[in-house]
């Protein structure tokens, strides 16, 4: 029930890491952790979702805060690792179009 | 009279117990046979009616409760969320619920939205939702047991 | 007066319920900071509890209820289990309930009683139980989150 | 939450694997099965608890009749690969005293 966050920070970008459930409940430390990430200028943040088994539209919503964001400061924001079952969530709300969701992404 | 066991949950609307009730669906749901996708479902519809209620229901109050029912069929699982606090117009927030368009993020990021995905992927996941809203918000969601059994009709229905 | 949350479920008195039951009291006991000694310690009370209720509330009626309630406090979690079936007599229970001693063995292998462990494991497993059986049964536990807290006098107090 | 129950059985001996949880629901089944193999004369049974992650007062029942079974019918019952936390219910209440409850024996 509760959701852990690692942050990797690289020069020109970083990987979060998580691990656990995104709901209500964690969604808020989630968007506190990822939003100043991707306020820096130019920064790739990619999110990495292998150990994540549960979400819903809590943590659609910090996304989509989090895509918002890196794209006024010129970033990117990309979901690795994504489990099928996270994947159908954003293919059913159709944010799988918008955002760079990769399930197969396994390297860098 | 159709058989059916009753299961009853009450809580404090508060984001720590939501992952609580979710324990509970996914007990209830495997105890009857539920497929672990189907599980999943429940779980995120559940989750998406109970975080309405914290969101949402007692916004002028200091403290609400939750109340969750299930009702365990032979063939399906009712699972009903209720709060005793503010209603809302479902006429109203039609038009800003739904799935994302591709058109929508093209017009302006910036003005994109962060919600409204809740009612819709109840809506999405279950195979029949009730909404009403007359006193308080009650969802009341069916997920059957067998897919074929589904109704054509999978509409959101608003009982006002 | 001292702040807690109040949490309560109700299922049909029967034996597939008792281990939805356990992950209700896993999830609430995993949120407010319980040990994985303690969380196994309140699943095991909880359900010899629900068990009891199962197995001797309803001997004469074809069903009943069971209901749980948790009072989540700052450092303690106290439970509820309490059922409207048969009343018992404590002290005439007493007597064969218990932890089993080795010359009781010796006596007689065939003889060796095969129950009266619940009550006995409710009490060693929690810090304070008290077991009120005026109408039904109710028994009610607590869980201190800080071991030091515990009374010294941990017995089993009936209340009748 | 639920129990599976593999019977392995040889000419005077079986091993009874057990997977999930003991309780009130699963504790009937267990007992249909097990007893049975107890009232084989001479019949050595093991019960092997490695993948026991749940168990209380019905699971200790279901044990003891299955000693008293075997006792009269000139067998043995052994329980082995106990968990730290499913022994602590039998020393608790003196059940270790009694019967053959063995944490540690990996072999046959
Ligand atoms: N239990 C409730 N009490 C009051 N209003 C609610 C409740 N559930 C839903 N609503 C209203 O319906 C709207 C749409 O809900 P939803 O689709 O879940 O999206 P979101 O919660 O992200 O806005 C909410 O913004 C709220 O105005
Ligand atoms: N909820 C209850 N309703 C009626 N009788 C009960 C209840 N709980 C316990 N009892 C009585 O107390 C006795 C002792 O219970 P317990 O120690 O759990 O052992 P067991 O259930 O194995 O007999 C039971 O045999 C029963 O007579």
């Amino acid at each position: 029930m509760n959701l852990t966050i690692d942050v990797v920070e690289e020069k020109d970008y970083c990987v979060v890491k998580l691990h656990g459930e995104i709901d209500v409940y964690t969604a808020p430390k989630l968007k506190k952790e990822i939003l100043p990430l991707t306020e820096q200028k130019g920064n790739k943040v990619k999110i990495d979702l292998e150990h994540i088994n549960y979400l819903d539209s809590t943590g659609l919503g910090v996304f989509i805060s989090a895509y918002k964001s890196t794209k006024e400061n010129d970033g990117e924001l990309k979901l690795i690792h994504v489990r099928d079952r996270v994947l159908r969530l954003f293919k059913v709300t159709g944010l799988h179009e918008i955002m760079a969701v990769d399930e197969k992404d396994r390297g860098e | 009279m159709e058989d059916f066991d009753f299961i009853e949950m009450k809580v404090p609307a508060k984001a720590e117990y939501v992952g609580v009730l979710r324990l509970g669906v996914s007990g209830i749901a495997s105890r009857m046979g539920f497929s672990y996708e189907a599980i999943e479902d429940l779980k995120v519809a559940l989750s998406e009616a109970a975080t309405n209620v914290v969101a949402h229901a007692y916004e002028n109050k200091e403290k609400g409760e939750l109340t969750l029912g299930f009702g365990v069929y032979e063939n399906r699982l009712e699972v009903m969320v209720s709060d005793q606090g503010e209603s809302f117009n479902f006429e109203e927030i039609k038009n800003r619920i739904g799935p994302v368009t591709y058109s929508e993020d093209l017009k302006s990021v910036s003005q994109m939205r962060e919600g409204g995905f809740g009612l819709f992927l109840i809506n999405a996941l279950m195979d029949k939702v009730e909404i009403n809203n007359e006193y308080g918000v009650i969802v009341l969601m069916t997920k059957y047991l067998d897919e074929t059994e589904v109704d054509v009709n999978d509409q959101v229905q608003a009982k006002q």
